[in-house]
C-alpha cells in the first residue's frame, strides 16, 4: 500500500468512527451504572490523586476544615487579647505584640475564615443543590483552594517567625507605609491579601458559572434555592469588590518596595486614597460574609418550618438589592476623615436604606415560621439565635449610619460590639447551624443533638456575655485597638464580663468541635434526607458518591423533593465513561450542551505553588514579578494544554 | 461631674455632645421599638403552632396559599421600616446641620497637631507673641465656640474627647477642624481614636473647661517663661535639662532648650498628667517616668536615658518648678 | 565617574531644556539716552586706580573708572601672572589693590596674602594666618566662603569663619587687633566682607539656617572695641529703634514689632542675619544694609511678619540708630534673604533728581527706593517670578501668590524664583556711564516641602526639603543689563549654569563676569556682545576687579575657585544622586562636577604693551 | 498525613526566606540604657605601628545592623536631630555625603556610632550628651543603610516626604570597604 492510500484509508476509518460517536452507545443502569460512574469520577489513587483532585466535595471539605482551623487560631488570639484586657493597666502582652494579635485576629477572621468558609460551603453544596456532578472549572476551584491555603500559611508562618503584621486588618496608610512600618511585616499582610483575593476571585468565577450554567434541567432562576441565589449575588460582589483591594494592596507594596508615592501626601499622593479603595472592598466584604448566611437561614427555616420561604421573590430581590447597595456605603467608614459634610448625608441615607432589604428578609423568615410548623433541632436554634442577635447588630448599624452618632461611636468598642453582633450573630450562628444541618451530607453521619443543644446555648449566652458589655465600654469611651486602658473610667466591669464571655464562647466552639469529631466516628448513620428537606442535595446518598447523582434530576418546582411523588424525573444520555456534565441555559435551565469535565490534575497545585513563590518573593524584590511569572506561565500552560481527543468508538451513557 | 463621665460620651459637656445625646436617645427609642416588634413577631410565630394552629405546610406535596394577612403584613412592615428610617435619617441630618452651624461662630481657635504618642497644642492669637504652646492638655472657656484645627505630623490619628464632641481625624497632608461649644465646667479626658502605632493606647489628653476669667488667667500664666531655678538642686536639674539630652527634643521657654520633637515643658508641672494622659502628675510618677519611660509606655519615643540617682533627683526637682 | 557622566547626559537631554544658544545676548533696547542715573559723588569718588573695598566704593557701584580696556581691544587681554591660594573652597572675595600691593583673603582657613605688584611675578610679601576654629566649618551653611577684606587707613580688615574680626597692618602683615563677635556654638559664623565707614568697622553675622539671632555690629576702627550692636529681631532697644525711627510704611510702625510679629521666644532663634553687602552715604552718615531670612524656612513655625527680617535698614553709622526700614517680604516663605547689594544713585525722577537706592532683590524685583525715606519708587521683576504677583506701590507691600504658599507635609511645586532668589549674594555693577545696572543672576525654580524643624543650637534649623531646577527657558543663569529708570531689560545673556560671580563694569565700556564652568567673559556694556573669554581652571564665583598697576597699565583680576551654595556640589564633594543636597541646589547643578573642579587660583590680565 | 507534609515543606521554604528576619524584625524596646563601653576596635585607621591589630566588631553591631525597627528609628532621628540639615538625604551639603562610598572615619556601624557620639574635628558635633547610646546606634544603623550596606529587606523605600534619593530597597548593595573589614 502506498502512502496516499494509507492516508485515505485512515481518513475513512476516522469518518466511520465519527459517525459512531454521534450514535448512542450502550446504556447502563443500576449497579452497573454506579460502578461505571464511580470508576469515571473517583479521584486517582494515592497522595498524587489526593493532591490532584478536582472533586468539588473534597475541595469544599478542605476549604471548610481549613477555614475552621483558622477560626480556631483567630479565636485563640482573641482569647489572648481578652486576657490582657480583662483588667485595667495589665502588662501581660507588650503593645507591639498586642498590635500583632488584633491584626492577625481581624485578618484571619475576615480573610482566612469568614469568606473562605462561605466559599467552601458553597463549593461543597452548590453542585449538589443544583443537581449536577461538578462545578464549572473544577481545576480553577482546586487552584483557588491552594492559593487560599498558601496565603493563610504564609501569614501564620510569618506570625510565628515574628514577622507578623502589626498594622491592623485595615492597614491604614501611612502607618502601613514604608516610613512607619519598618521591615516586612506590612508586606506579609499585603501579600496575604493578594493570595486571598486571587483565591476568592477564582472561587467566585467558579460559583457564578456553576450557578448560571450547570443547574439541573428545569431549575429556572425562579426555582433556584435561595442559598444559590445568595451565593450568586455574593460571587458577583466578589468579582466587583476584590479588584479594589487588589489595587490598593498592590499600590501599598509598590510604595513600600519601589518607593512609589501613591499614599505619600507630601508628593501629592493621598493617605485617604487607601481608605476609599479599601472600604470600597471592605464594606461589600461584610455582605459577602453575611449574604451566604442569609442563604443558610432561608434553607434551615424552610426545612424546619416545612414551608417554602415566604415571598421568595421578595427575598431574591432583597439579596440583589443588598448586593448593589453594599457598594454605595463605603464612606460610612470614613465619617471622621473630614470629607465634605453634606456628601456624608448620601452615605447615611444609603447605609440606612440597606436596612430595608434586610428587614424584609427577616420578615419573610418570620412569616415562614408563622405560616409553617417550626421544629427546633439544633440548626433551627441557631436561626432563632441569629434573629435575636443579628437584629441587635443591624439596629446598632442603623445608629452608626448617622453621621453625628458615628462621629462619637466610630472606632470604639461600640463598633466592636456592633460588628461582632453582625458577623457572629449574623454569619457564624447560621454557619454553625448549617454545618450541623449539612454535617450528614458532608460526612454521612448525624451530629449529636444533645451536644449540639448544649453547644448552642453555651455559644448564645457566652456570646451575649462577651459582646453585649462592649456596647457600654464603647459608650464609656473605650477606643478600639488599645492594648490597655486606665482604671477609673468605668471600663473594668464591661471588660471583665467580656473576657469571661469570650472564654464561654471558646468553650462552645470546643464543644462544637468535640461534637463534630465525636459524630464523625460515632454519630448515627445518616439517611439520604434526614431532615426531610426539599432541595436536590438530599436526593442523593449521604455522603454523596464522587459523581453526585446517578442520573441528573429534572426540576419542576422550587421544592423538588417535597413535590416529587416518589421518584424525581431524570435526564438520560450523559456519557459515563468520560467525566461529563450537562450545561443548561442561564435563565430557563433548558438542556444546552454536554460539557466534558477536566480530569484530576497536579497542575493547579503546581500553578498555585508557582504563583505563591512569585507572591512571596515579590515581597523582597520587584524582579520576582518578572522571573516568578515564568514558572507560573509554564504551569498554567501545562494546566490548559489541549487534551488529546479519546476516541471511544462506543460512548457509554446513562 | 461624676467620675464615670470623665471619658464617656454621655458627659454632655458641650452643645454638640448634648445634641448627640438627644439624637442617640431618638435612635435608641426607634430601634428599641423595632427590635421589640421583631422579637414579638418571632415569639408569636414560634409559639402559635404549639397551641395547635393550622400550619401552612407541605406535608403531602400540595401547595397552600400564603396567609393573605402575611402579605399585608409584609407591605405594612416595609412601610413602617422605611418610615422609621426616613425619620431617623432626617433627625440625623438636622442634628448634623445644626452642629455644623456652630462652626461659623468660632471665637477662639487652636491647632492640635498629633504625633505618635502625644498631642501638640498651640493656641492661635491675632497678636502672634501671645500664642501659647502646650501639650496633652487643653483649656477651654465655657460657652465660647472654639475651633480646633487638626493636623498630623506622622500617621493618621483621631481627636476624640467623648464628653465634648465626636471624633475627627488628623491626617498628614490634610487639615481638618472641629468646632465645640463647651457648656459645663469640668475636666474631661480624650484619647486618640485611630490606631496610630505602638502607643495608640496611651495617647490621651485632658480638657479643662473653665470659666472665662480662669481661662484668661491660665493663658497669661502660660505666656510666662519658665522661672529661674531657685534651689541648688533645681539649678543642677536646670543645667542637665538644658545642656544634656532633654533640650534636643523639648522646649522650655526662657531657657536654651527649644526642641520641637517632644512636648513643650514650659509649664509641665502645672499639667494634670504625664506622658499624654498615661499617669497623673505627681512626684512619684515623675520619678518613674524620667527614670524608665520605656517600661511605663513601651515603645514611646522618649528614650530611657539612664540618669544617675543624683541627676534624677535634680531633674525631677527642676521639672517640679515648671508650674 | 560614569554616574556623573550619566547625570550630565540626562540633564543635557532633558526635554524642558531647549537647544538654545547660551552665552549670546538678546538685545531688547538701548541704553537710556540723555539724563540718566549717576552715582552720588560723595559715595563714589573718582577712581585712583586702587580697589580698596569689595564694592569698589561706598555707593557699591563696582565700577572702575579706568578706560584703557575698551570693547575694541579687550580681545587682546593677556595673562599677566597667576597665584594659587592653596584652597579649594568657594572663592567669593575680590582681590584688593592698594598702592602696589594686592591682598587676597581666602575661604576657610582665611589666609590673608599680600602680593607685591611692583615686582615681576608679584611675589608674596607676607601671609597672615588667623587660625580659625576647624569646627566652624560645620556650621557654615553654604560652603566656607569669605566675601572679602577691606582696606582703610593702613589696615586690612577682614572676618574669619569662626566669628572674629581682625585688623592687620597693611604693610607689615602684623595683627593690630582681633575681636570675637560670633559664637559658633550657636551656629554663628561670619562670611561677609566688613565695611569701614565713619571710623567704624561694620560686621554682621551669618547662620540664618542655624537658628541664630541676626545682628550688625560696629567696631571702633582703631581699637576693635564694640561700639554698638543692633539686632534684627527682638525688642526695640535691642534693634536700636528710637524716636528717630521713621519707617515710610505703616506696617513697619509700632512698638516692639520685633517681638510681636513672632510667636513667643521665636525671635530669639529667628535669623535675620547680615551676611551680604553694606552701602554708606557719607553725606547723611547713613549705612544701608539688607537683612537675611527668618528661621526656620518652614513658615508655619513663625506665624507673623517676622520683623525685622528680609528687609532693608538705614542706620546712623555713629550710634546704630535705625532711621528707616522697609520689609521686602514680610513673613518670608522662600528663604528670600534681602542681603543683596544696595547701589546708591541719584536719578532723574518726575522732573527732579532724587537720591535713591537700587536693589535687585532676591525675591525677583528690582527696587528703587528713596534713600532718605525708604519709599518704594518702583519695583519691577527682572526675570521670571511666580512666587509673588507684584509689588503694590501704594502700601509698599509685596503681593503674595497664595497658590505657592508652603504647606507642611505637602510639597509645593514650581516656585519661581527658588530659594537662592532670582539673584543671590553676587553683586551687580552699576555704570554711571551707561546708566545701566549689570545683574548676574539665576533662573531657578523649586519644589518646596515644608516640615517641622527642631531647634538644637549649633545645628541646622531649616525645616524644608527643596529641589531646584532650571526656570522657564532652560537657562539656569542670566546676565541682564537693566535700565533702572525705565525698569526694563536692555539686553540679556542667558547662561547655562546659574551665575554666581559678581560683575565688574569699566569706564572703557566693558563688563566682566565669570561662570561656574570657568569661563571669564568680557561683554560690551551697551549691547551685551561677547568680546572675549578665558577658560579658568575652576568655576568662577569671585568678584573681578580692575586696577591701575604700578606700571600705569589697567589690569583685570579675579580668583577662580568654584564653591558657595551653588558650587558646593563640587567644593564639598557632594553626591548628586540626592537632589535635596545643599538645601536643594544639588538638583540644579547635577552636571557641575563634570564641568569644573575645585580650585583657588588668581588670574591677572592686562593689555600687551 | 500528607497535608502535614506539605505544610511543613512550605514552612521550611518560608523559614529559609525568613531566617534573616529574626533580627531584622525584632523590636527592641530598651527599658534599660545601654552601656557606654567603646571597644578597642573602632579606630578608622588601617595602619598600626608595629604590625596589624585584630579589629573586633562591637557586639552591639549585631543588634542594630540590619534591624528594620532600629533603622527606621534612626531614619526618624536623622531628620529630628537635624542631621539632614547638614547631610541632606545623604547627598551632603554642610556635611559630607553619606550615600557615597567614601568614609572619612570608617563605614562600619561601630565606627559610624563613634563618629556620631564623639564628633569629628571639621564640624561634626559630638552627640554623646544629647542622645542615648541606643539612639546613637539607631542613627548609625540608618546612616550605614544610606550607602547601601545592610540587607535591602531591612530598609525602607522612602519617607512620607519629598522624594529624594532612589529607594534604598532597590539600590545595589555596595561592597564592603577596606576599613569595614572586622571580625564579624
Amino acid at each position: 500500500m502506498n502512502e496516499l492510500e494509507r492516508v485515505k484509508a485512515e481518513d475513512e476509518r476516522l469518518a466511520r468512527e465519527r459517525k459512531k460517536i454521534a450514535r448512542d452507545g450502550p446504556k447502563l443502569n443500576g449497579a452497573k451504572l454506579e460502578a461505571r460512574l464511580e470508576r469515571t469520577w473517583r479521584r486517582p489513587a494515592g497522595i498524587v490523586g489526593w493532591l490532584a483532585t478536582v472533586d468539588h466535595k473534597e475541595i469544599g471539605r478542605r476549604y471548610i476544615v481549613t477555614a475552621l482551623l483558622f477560626l480556631a487560631l483567630g479565636g485563640v488570639l482573641a482569647l489572648a487579647m481578652r486576657v490582657q484586657l480583662a483588667q485595667p493597666d495589665a502588662a501581660l502582652i507588650s503593645p507591639g505584640r498586642y498590635n500583632e494579635l488584633f491584626t492577625m485576629h481581624g485578618s484571619t477572621m475576615m480573610f482566612l475564615f469568614a469568606v473562605p468558609v462561605m466559599e467552601g460551603v458553597a463549593v461543597f453544596i452548590i453542585p449538589l443543590m443544583l443537581g449536577t456532578r461538578s462545578t464549572a472549572f473544577p481545576r480553577l476551584n482546586a487552584f483557588s483552594y491552594y492559593m487560599y491555603l498558601f496565603g493563610g500559611l504564609m501569614l501564620w508562618v510569618a506570625f510565628l517567625l515574628n514577622i507578623g503584621p502589626d498594622i491592623g486588618w485595615f492597614a491604614y496608610t501611612p502607618l502601613s507605609g514604608p516610613q512607619f512600618s519598618a521591615g516586612k511585616r506590612a508586606d506579609i499582610w499585603a501579600q496575604m491579601i493578594t493570595f486571598t483575593e486571587v483565591s476568592a476571585l477564582a472561587a467566585a468565577v467558579v460559583l457564578v458559572c456553576t450557578i448560571l450554567k450547570t443547574r439541573a434541567p428545569g431549575m429556572t432562576l425562579a426555582r433556584m434555592p435561595l442559598f444559590a441565589w445568595a451565593m450568586l449575588v455574593v460571587a458577583v460582589m466578589i468579582i466587583f469588590s476584590m479588584p479594589a483591594v487588589a489595587l490598593c494592596s498592590s499600590m501599598l507594596i509598590s510604595d513600600r518596595l519601589i518607593g512609589t508615592n501613591f499614599y505619600n501626601a507630601a508628593e501629592h499622593g493621598d493617605a485617604l486614597l487607601w481608605q476609599h479603595l479599601f472600604w470600597f472592598f471592605g464594606h461589600p466584604e461584610v455582605y459577602i460574609i453575611f449574604l451566604p448566611a442569609t442563604g443558610f437561614v432561608s434553607v434551615i427555616t424552610e426545612t424546619f418550618c416545612r414551608r417554602p420561604v415566604f415571598a421568595y421573590p421578595v427575598v431574591v430581590l432583597a439579596l440583589i438589592s443588598t448586593g448593589i447597595l453594599a457598594f454605595g456605603l463605603w464612606v460610612h467608614h470614613m465619617f471622621a476623615t473630614g470629607l465634605p459634610r453634606v456628601g456624608y448625608s448620601f452615605y447615611t441615607s444609603a447605609s440606612m436604606t440597606v436596612a430595608i432589604p434586610t428587614a424584609l428578609q427577616i420578615f419573610c423568615w418570620l412569616a415562614t415560621m408563622w405560616d409553617g410548623r417550626p421544629r427546633f433541632p439544633v440548626p433551627m436554634l441557631y436561626v432563632v439565635g441569629f434573629i435575636i442577635t443579628f437584629v441587635i447588630g443591624g439596629l446598632t448599624g442603623v445608629i452608626i449610619a448617622s453621621v453625628p452618632l458615628d462621629l462619637q461611636l466610630h472606632d470604639t468598642y461600640f463598633i466592636v460590639a456592633h460588628f461582632h453582633y453582625v458577623l457572629i450573630g449574623g454569619a457564624v450562628f447560621p454557619l454553625l447551624g448549617i454545618l450541623t444541618y449539612w454535617f450528614p451530607k458532608i460526612t454521612g453521619r448525624m451530629m449529636s443533638e444533645t451536644l449540639g443543644k448544649i453547644g448552642f446555648w453555651t455559644m448564645f449566652l457566652g456570646f451575649q456575655l462577651a459582646f453585649f458589655p462592649m456596647h457600654f465600654a464603647g459608650l464609656l469611651g473605650m477606643p478600639r485597638r488599645v492594648y490597655t486602658y486606665p482604671a477609673g473610667l468605668g471600663l473594668e466591669l464591661p471588660n471583665m464580663l467580656s473576657s469571661i464571655g469570650a472564654f464561654v464562647v471558646a468553650a462552645a466552639v470546643v464543644l462544637f468541635v468535640v461534637n463534630g469529631l465525636y459524630s464523625l466516628y460515632r454519630g448515627a448513620i445518616a439517611p439520604p434526607n434526614p431532615w426531610g428537606a426539599s432541595s436536590l442535595e438530599w436526593a442523593t446518598s449521604s455522603p454523596p458518591p464522587p459523581y453526585n447523582f446517578e442520573h441528573i434530576p429534572v426540576v419542576e418546582t422550587r421544592t423538588p423533593l417535597w413535590d416529587a411523588h416518589g421518584e424525581l424525573p431524570v435526564v438520560t444520555g450523559l456519557r459515563v465513561d468520560e467525566k461529563e456534565i450537562l450545561l443548561t441555559t442561564v435563565v430557563a435551565a433548558a438542556p444546552d450542551l454536554r460539557e466534558p469535565v477536566p480530569a484530576a490534575s497536579l497542575w493547579p497545585l503546581i500553578a498555585a505553588i508557582a504563583v505563591g513563590v512569585l507572591f512571596v518573593s515579590s515581597i523582597f524584590s520587584p524582579w520576582a514579578v518578572v522571573f516568578g511569572a515564568i514558572p507560573a506561565a509554564i504551569a498554567t500552560a501545562a494546566w490548559f494544554w489541549p487534551k488529546e481527543l479519546k476516541r471511544h468508538p462506543e460512548p457509554v451513557i446513562s | 461631674m461624676s467620675v464615670q463621665h470623665y471619658q464617656s460620651i454621655f458627659g454632655n459637656a458641650s452643645i454638640e455632645a448634648r445634641q448627640f445625646n438627644t439624637l442617640f436617645v431618638i435612635f435608641l427609642a426607634v430601634c428599641a421599638v423595632m427590635y421589640a416588634a421583631v422579637i414579638a413577631f418571632m415569639l408569636v410565630a414560634l409559639a402559635r403552632r404549639r397551641r395547635g394552629g393550622r400550619a401552612n405546610v407541605m406535608e403531602d406535596g400540595r401547595h397552600h396559599e400564603s396567609d393573605p394577612a402575611l402579605r399585608t403584613g409584609l407591605i405594612g412592615w416595609s412601610a413602617v421600616v422605611a418610615t422609621g428610617l426616613v425619620a431617623l435619617a432626617i433627625a440625623s441630618f438636622v442634628a448634623d446641620r445644626s452642629m455644623a452651624s456652630t462652626a461659623a461662630r468660632e471665637r477662639l481657635s487652636l491647632t492640635v497637631t498629633a504625633n505618635q504618642g502625644w498631642w501638640d497644642v498651640q493656641y492661635i492669637a491675632s497678636d502672634n507673641s501671645k500664642m501659647i504652646r502646650t501639650a496633652n492638655e487643653i483649656h477651654l472657656p465655657v460657652g465660647v465656640p472654639v475651633r480646633i484645627y487638626l493636623k498630623s505630623n506622622d500617621v493618621i490619628h483621631s481627636f476624640w474627647v467623648p464628653s465634648l464632641a465626636g471624633k475627627q481625624d488628623l491626617i498628614p497632608g490634610r487639615e481638618n477642624d472641629i468646632t465645640i461649644v463647651p457648656r459645663k465646667v469640668g475636666l474631661y479626658r480624650g484619647q486618640c481614636a485611630e490606631f496610630c502605632g505602638t502607643q495608640h493606647a496611651k495617647m490621651a489628653l485632658v480638657v479643662q473647661v473653665e470659666p472665662y476669667s480662669d481661662f484668661i488667667k491660665w493663658w497669661e500664666r502660660q505666656l510666662q517663661p519658665a522661672a529661674a531655678p531657685a534651689t541648688p538642686l533645681a539649678k543642677a536639674g536646670y543645667d542637665f535639662v538644658t545642656s544634656r539630652n532633654c533640650g534636643a527634643c523639648h522646649a522650655i521657654a526662657g531657657t536654651p532648650a527649644s526642641g520641637t520633637v517632644g512636648p513643650d515643658l514650659t509649664h509641665f508641672a502645672s499639667r494634670r498628667t504625664i506622658a499624654a494622659g498615661s499617669m497623673p502628675m505627681g512626684e512619684g510618677n515623675l520619678y518613674g517616668w524620667i527614670a524608665d519611660p520605656q517600661s511605663i509606655k513601651p515603645g514611646t519615643k522618649m528614650p530611657t536615658i539612664g540618669l544617675e540617682p543624683n541627676e534624677l533627683h535634680s531633674v525631677v526637682a527642676y521639672l517640679e518648678t515648671l508650674k | 565617574m560614569n554616574l556623573c557622566a550619566a547625570a550630565a547626559a540626562l540633564t543635557a537631554c532633558h526635554p524642558s531644556q531647549p537647544k538654545q544658544q547660551f552665552g549670546s545676548a538678546t538685545v531688547y533696547g538701548s541704553a537710556p539716552a540723555g539724563d540718566h542715573a549717576v552715582a552720588p559723588p560723595a559715595a563714589s569718588p573718582a577712581d585712583d586706580g586702587n580697589w580698596v573695598m569689595p564694592s569698589k566704593d561706598y555707593a557699591a557701584t563696582r565700577f572702575s573708572g579706568l578706560n584703557q580696556v575698551t570693547p575694541a581691544n579687550v580681545s587682546k587681554l593677556a595673562l599677566s601672572f597667576t597665584f594659587s591660594t592653596a584652597t579649594t573652597h568657594g572663592y567669593e572675595a575680590p582681590p584688593l589693590v592698594v598702592n602696589g600691593t594686592m591682598y587676597l583673603i581666602t575661604p576657610f582657613p582665611n589666609y590673608l596674602y599680600a602680593l607685591d605688584l611692583t615686582k615681576p611675578g608679584a611675589p608674596t610679601k607676607w601671609v597672615f594666618k588667623p587660625k580659625p576654629l576647624a569646627a566652624s566649618q560645620g556650621v557654615a551653611c553654604c560652603d566656607t566662603v569669605n566675601r572679602g577684606a577691606v582696606y582703610d587707613a593702613g589696615k586690612i580688615f577682614f572676618n574669619t569663619l569662626d566669628g572674629q574680626t581682625i585688623a592687620v597692618d597693611a604693610n607689615s602683615g602684623q595683627q593690630v587687633w582681633r575681636t570675637q563677635l560670633g559664637e559658633i556654638q550657636k551656629g554663628e559664623t561670619i562670611t561677609m566682607a566688613p565695611l569701614v565707614a565713619g571710623g567704624k568697622v561694620l560686621v554682621g553675622n551669618s547662620g540664618g539656617e542655624m537658628g541664630v539671632r541676626g545682628w550688625i555690629a560696629a567696631l571702633d576702627e582703631g581699637s576693635g572695641k564694640l561700639a554698638w550692636r543692633a539686632y534684627n529681631t527682638g525688642p526695640d532697644k535691642d534693634v536700636l529703634i528710637s524716636a528717630r525711627f521713621k519707617p515710610f510704611y505703616a506696617s513697619d510702625r509700632g512698638k516692639d514689632l520685633g517681638v510681636k510679629t513672632w510667636p513667643p521666644e521665636a525671635w530669639k532663634i529667628g535669623g535675620g542675619t547680615v551676611w551680604g553687602w553694606l552701602s554708606y552715604d557719607p553725606e547723611t552718615k547713613l549705612i544701608y544694609y539688607g537683612v537675611g531670612n527668618p528661621g526656620p524656612w518652614n513658615p508655619d513655625q513663625r506665624p507673623g511678619d517676622n520683623k525685622w527680617t528680609t528687609g532693608v535698614f538705614a542706620r546712623d553709622v555713629n550710634n546704630g540708630e535705625a532711621v528707616w526700614f522697609y520689609q521686602t517680604t514680610p513673613h518670608d516663605l522662600f528663604d528670600h534673604d534681602d542681603i543683596n547689594e544696595i547701589i546708591l544713585a541719584d536719578i532723574p525722577w518726575k522732573g527732579q533728581r532724587r537720591p535713591v537706592l537700587f536693589r535687585p532683590a532676591r525675591a525677583g524685583f528690582f527696587y528703587v527706593h528713596d534713600r532718605r525715606t525708604g519709599q518704594v519708587l518702583s519695583a519691577a521683576p527682572y526675570g521670571y517670578v511666580n512666587g509673588y504677583k507684584g509689588v503694590d506701590l501704594k502700601t509698599g507691600m509685596i503681593i503674595p501668590n497664595h497658590d505657592k504658599d508652603p504647606k507642611v507635609g505637602r510639597v509645593v511645586r514650581d516656585i519661581c524664583p527658588a530659594a537662592p532668589g532670582l539673584k543671590d549674594w553676587n553683586p551687580s555693577a552699576f555704570s554711571p556711564v551707561t546708566g545701566l545696572v549689570y545683574i548676574p543672576h539665576n533662573n531657578l525654580c523649586m519644589d518646596f516641602g515644608a516640615m517641622r524643624a527642631n531647634y538644637i543650637s549649633g545645628t541646622p534649623y531649616v525645616g524644608a526639603d527643596v529641589k531646584m531646577y532650571a526656570g522657564p527657558g532652560g537657562n539656569r543663569g542670566a546676565f541682564t543689563a537693566w535700565d533702572p529708570i525705565h525698569q526694563r531689560k536692555v539686553w540679556e545673556i542667558p547662561e547655562d549654569l546659574p551665575l554666581w560671580s559678581p560683575a565688574l563694569v569699566t569706564a572703557g565700556g566693558v563688563v566682566f563676569y565669570g561662570t561656574m564652568d570657568g569661563w571669564f567673559k568680557a561683554v560690551d556694556a551697551r549691547t551685551g556682545k561677547q568680546l572675549w573669554r578665558f577658560k579658568a581652571g575652576s568655576g568662577i564665583i569671585g568678584q573681578p576687579i580692575s586696577y591701575r598697576g604700578p606700571d600705569g597699565r589697567q589690569y583685570i583680576a579675579f580668583v577662580a575657585g568654584v564653591g558657595g551654595w551653588a558650587g558646593a556640589v563640587v567644593s564639598a564633594k557632594m553626591d548628586t544622586r540626592d537632589p535635596t543636597g545643599a538645601l536643594g541646589f544639588a538638583n540644579a547643578v547635577k552636571d557641575l562636577p563634570m564641568k569644573t573642579t575645585a580650585g583657588g587660583m588668581l588670574y591677572v590680565f592686562t593689555l600687551p604693551r | 498525613m500528607s497535608s502535614r507534609c506539605r505544610a511543613s515543606f512550605t514552612l521550611l521554604a518560608l523559614t529559609a526566606l525568613a531566617l534573616g528576619a529574626c533580627n531584622r524584625e525584632e523590636r527592641h524596646s530598651r527599658a534599660k540604657p545601654m552601656g557606654e563601653t567603646v571597644p578597642a576596635g573602632v579606630s578608622p585607621d588601617t595602619i598600626w605601628p608595629g604590625g596589624t591589630v585584630a579589629q573586633t566588631l562591637d557586639p552591639r553591631a549585631k543588634i542594630y545592623d540590619n534591624n528594620a525597627p532600629a533603622i527606621s528609628q534612626g531614619q526618624q532621628l536623622f531628620s529630628q536631630m537635624n542631621c539632614s540639615g547638614c547631610h541632606s538625604h545623604g547627598g551632603g551639603g554642610m556635611g559630607p555625603a553619606l550615600i557615597d562610598d567614601e568614609w572619612r572615619y570608617g563605614g562600619r556601624i561601630d565606627q559610624i556610632a563613634t563618629s556620631i557620639a564623639e564628633g569629628r574635628p571639621n564640624g561634626m558635633p559630638s552627640w554623646r550628651s544629647k542622645l542615648t547610646q541606643d539612639q546613637i546606634w539607631q542613627l548609625a544603623a540608618y546612616v550605614r543603610s544610606m550607602s547601601g550596606q545592610p540587607s535591602k529587606d531591612a530598609v525602607s523605600s522612602r519617607a512620607e516626604s519629598m522624594s529624594n534619593t532612589a529607594p534604598q530597597t532597590l539600590t545595589p548593595r555596595e561592597p564592603a570597604h577596606t576599613s569595614d573589614t572586622a571580625e564579624q
